[in-house]
């Protein structure tokens, strides 16, 4: 079976290296970063207009890929729910020694519960960790996307994707 | 109750189909007027186009030359007791 | 006597309430005419984030579009005619003929200018089964969940892996319903891979090289038999499987519905990237047939996003031959439409469609 | 079933009125469709069809393929995805074309 998203609707692990909305590993581990995995020209920008600290590039045409300038972006989380393809994650490798924080959109309902333990997937859906639900915010802006943020063992700060739906 | 239906109104299958154009149907027009596809409720909304796909490959027609069949009004379903006229 | 108007739109979808606003913003007299009791068309089943740029309304839900056109027309007084099914039109000397029911009545308007905007209507194909309840469009579905929010069946296989079909599997989601797989027998995925990704994540197994072979069921669905193809397309024998679903929705494309200009009597040429046999435009969205436009998918099966934008070119273009723009006023206000209508065409994605309509373009002039 | 819970569209209000289907009473939201009221009641089947007496349901959802038609207080062929609801509407599976007189 052939991979990349294209065949798959997973990015393959070489799209992801090469995209240009992933910073490089020295920027993971100096703190919170978005994560915008869009690998596919589309016709698409309002990841550029919704950052603050102008961190992500489109530029013309508007179906060039995102580019994550990671010394600008400051992980405020703010682009995540402006991109209609649900493709942009905020991580914090470091949270603590042993945890890192990812934070994904989630338009599921009911939305999980802070302080709750949850079954966490991957690009696939499928389980890889336990985590904890630390943050689920929701504000007028994001027009009806959540964001859930989970703990999860550091390893899984570039795997972990979501919440498992039971079947 | 393996037929295939091509047409949902009128019920023609795409063996009837192929049948009619074996028969020498090469246009929308005859084939509708050999099997009523296109004939029924919807006006061929449903099955004009699967219908004209059938039509060219069949008879090697290129699809650009295979043109609906005529519409003619009412395009769209309308009660006939609308049409009638109060005397003024 | 019949009534005489300036300009008539039919069809009150993101194209034709685009042009409406147009003419209406121009000093132009318009009457919009819509089959159905809510004006919108598609645009409230529609509860994605759009795409495009900010010009475009990217980053708005396609019902919070639908919303926004809506507050346009009101504001700037368009006569909106609700539950009058169009059904003819014909070119008379002293203008066309737009004839439609209304409260159970025959009535006629006649139009110096007649925008088409009937929009589209979903493929279907046809196997053993695919006519049993249950078996419908995944628009239909999408109209089913998002606007009357009810669920058409619990368990779905959806056939295609176009925006529509990786989106209303994404909605489906949404609603509560389980979605058992996403078939498509092209080797690859057709619609956008951000699209692709969501229902990936959610679990949902995309089964590329996959198609339906038949759908069991006495009186409706009960189960579903997929097949996978080889390359040529043809089912390989043993790789039968079967899934446990109760709803079938086809995503395998739409049509333009072009019934009205055949009757006015429009050129057509045959643009498969945009769903078939389409009617011949020029620039100003203009028809063969002097006075009557097309815009929407009407004019080439796309998105609601590209219906808008050529439903204000087709507005502007009236506008100006029935004399309310100076031909100047009208080329900037086009070039604008145009601009973003070519953002919206381009990369992998729009590059089909934007030769094809490049195609209609050289058509018109005269190619062929 | 009807949509209750959903992530970010509005509530949906209960259903308000009475319809009846072959008899047999069943709720209805005001303004809803005909389709959609059956679709909640987990009613699929609107049809038999003429020829081959085979049972259709909705398919296209937007009023054009005719697919979903039943008899209605009494008039035949009538789009049930795009007629909305009044209360105690008489709402039949229609046979065949359907007839003005099994309306009665």
């Amino acid at each position: 079976m052939k991979e990349g998203v294209k065949y798959t609707g997973i990015p393959s692990r070489q799209e992801l290296s090469s995209c240009p909305g992933i910073v490089d590993t020295e920027r993971f581990e100096k703190g919170p970063v978005a994560v915008i995995e869009c690998v596919q020209e589309i016709p698409c920008n309002p990841c550029e207009d919704a950052c603050p600290f102008r961190a992500i590039r489109v530029g013309s045409p508007i179906t060039n890929l995102p580019t994550l300038d990671g010394e600008k972006c400051t992980g405020c989380g703010v682009c995540i729910t402006q991109c209609p393809g649900l493709a942009i994650f905020k991580v914090h490798k470091n949270y603590t020694d042993t945890t890192a924080l990812v934070e994904f959109p989630y338009e599921y309902f009911p939305s999980p519960e802070v302080g709750a333990e949850v079954d966490l997937g991957g690009r696939d859906g499928a389980f890889i960790t336990k985590g904890k639900v630390v943050k689920v915010q929701r504000n007028k802006k994001s027009d009806g996307t959540t964001v859930v943020a989970v703990e999860v063992p550091k390893e899984y700060f570039m795997d972990v994707r979501t919440i498992c739906r039971n079947k | 109750m393996d037929e295939v239906f091509v047409c949902r109104c009128e019920e023609v299958t795409q063996e009837e189909l192929q049948k009619a154009i074996a028969d020498g149907a090469v246009t929308m027009n005859e084939l509708k007027r050999w099997t009523r596809a296109g004939m029924g409720l919807c006006q061929g909304k449903g099955c004009s186009r699967l219908v004209m796909n059938i039509l060219a490959k069949s008879t090697g027609q290129s699809p650009a030359d295979v043109k609906p069949a005529h519409y003619r009004n009412p395009v769209r379903p309308m009660p006939i007791n609308s049409m009638i006229k109060e005397e003024e | 006597m019949k009534r005489k108007v300036q300009s008539v739109v039919i069809g009150a979808g993101p194209a034709g309430l685009a042009a409406a606003i147009e003419i209406a913003k121009a000093g132009g007299q318009v009457v919009l005419i819509d089959e159905n009791s809510k004006p919108g068309g598609q645009l409230f089943k529609q509860i994605h984030k759009f795409f495009g740029s900010r010009e475009h309304r990217a980053g708005v839900r396609g019902y919070n579009i639908g919303i926004q056109l809506l507050e346009e027309t009101k504001e700037l007084g368009v006569e909106v005619l609700l539950d009058s099914p169009v059904y003819g039109i014909y070119k008379e000397e002293d203008g066309l003929l737009v004839s439609y029911v209304r409260e159970g009545k025959e009535e006629a308007i006649i139009a110096e200018k007649v925008i088409l905007a009937a929009g589209g209507m979903e493929n279907a194909i046809a196997f053993p089964g695919s006519t049993l309840p249950g078996v419908m469009g995944a628009g239909c579905a999408q109209t089913m969940i998002n606007v009357h929010r009810v669920l058409p069946g619990e368990k779905v296989v959806m056939v295609g892996s176009g925006n529509v079909g990786l989106i209303v599997s994404y909605q489906l989601l949404q609603a509560g319903a389980q979605v058992l797989a996403l078939v498509e027998a092209a080797p690859s995925i057709g619609g956008y891979g951000v699209h692709a990704a969501k229902i990936r994540r959610a679990g949902v197994p995309i089964k590329v090289s996959h198609t339906i072979k038949r759908v069991i069921g006495t009186t409706e669905v009960e189960a579903v038999e997929i097949v996978q193809l080889d390359e040529k397309f043809n089912p390989i024998p043993g790789t039968e499987e079967i899934l446990e679903a109760d709803t079938v929705c086809l995503a395998v494309g739409l049509s333009p519905m072009t019934e009205l200009a055949w009757l006015a009597g429009c050129n057509f040429t045959y643009e498969p990237a945009l769903g078939g046999h389409i009617p011949v435009h020029d620039e100003n969205m203009e028809t063969s047939v002097p006075g009557v436009y097309v815009a929407g998918d009407i004019a080439g099966v796309e998105e609601a996003s590209t219906a808008m934008e050529e439903g204000r070119l087709a507005g502007i273009a009236a506008a100006e031959a029935l004399g309310c723009y100076t031909e100047d006023e009208a080329k900037a206000l086009k070039q604008q439409v145009w601009a973003r209508l070519d953002a919206l065409r381009t990369g992998p994605f729009g590059q089909a469609r934007f030769d094809a309509k490049k195609h209609i373009l050289d058509v018109a002039k005269g190619g062929k | 079933m009807r949509v209750v819970n959903h992530p970010f569209l509005p509530a949906i209000d209960e259903p308000d009125i009475t319809i009846y289907v072959d008899g047999k009473p069943i709720p209805a939201k005001s303004g809803e469709p005909i389709a959609a009221a059956l679709l909640a009641a987990g009613i699929r089947v609107c049809r038999k069809t003429a020829k081959k007496g085979r049972p259709r349901g909705i398919f296209c959802g937007i009023g054009r393929c005719t697919d979903c038609v039943m008899t209605v207080d009494g008039v035949p062929n009538v789009r049930t995805c795009v007629t909305p609801v009044k209360p105690n509407m008489m709402v039949e599976t229609q046979n065949g074309l359907g007839s003005w007189v099994d309306a009665k």
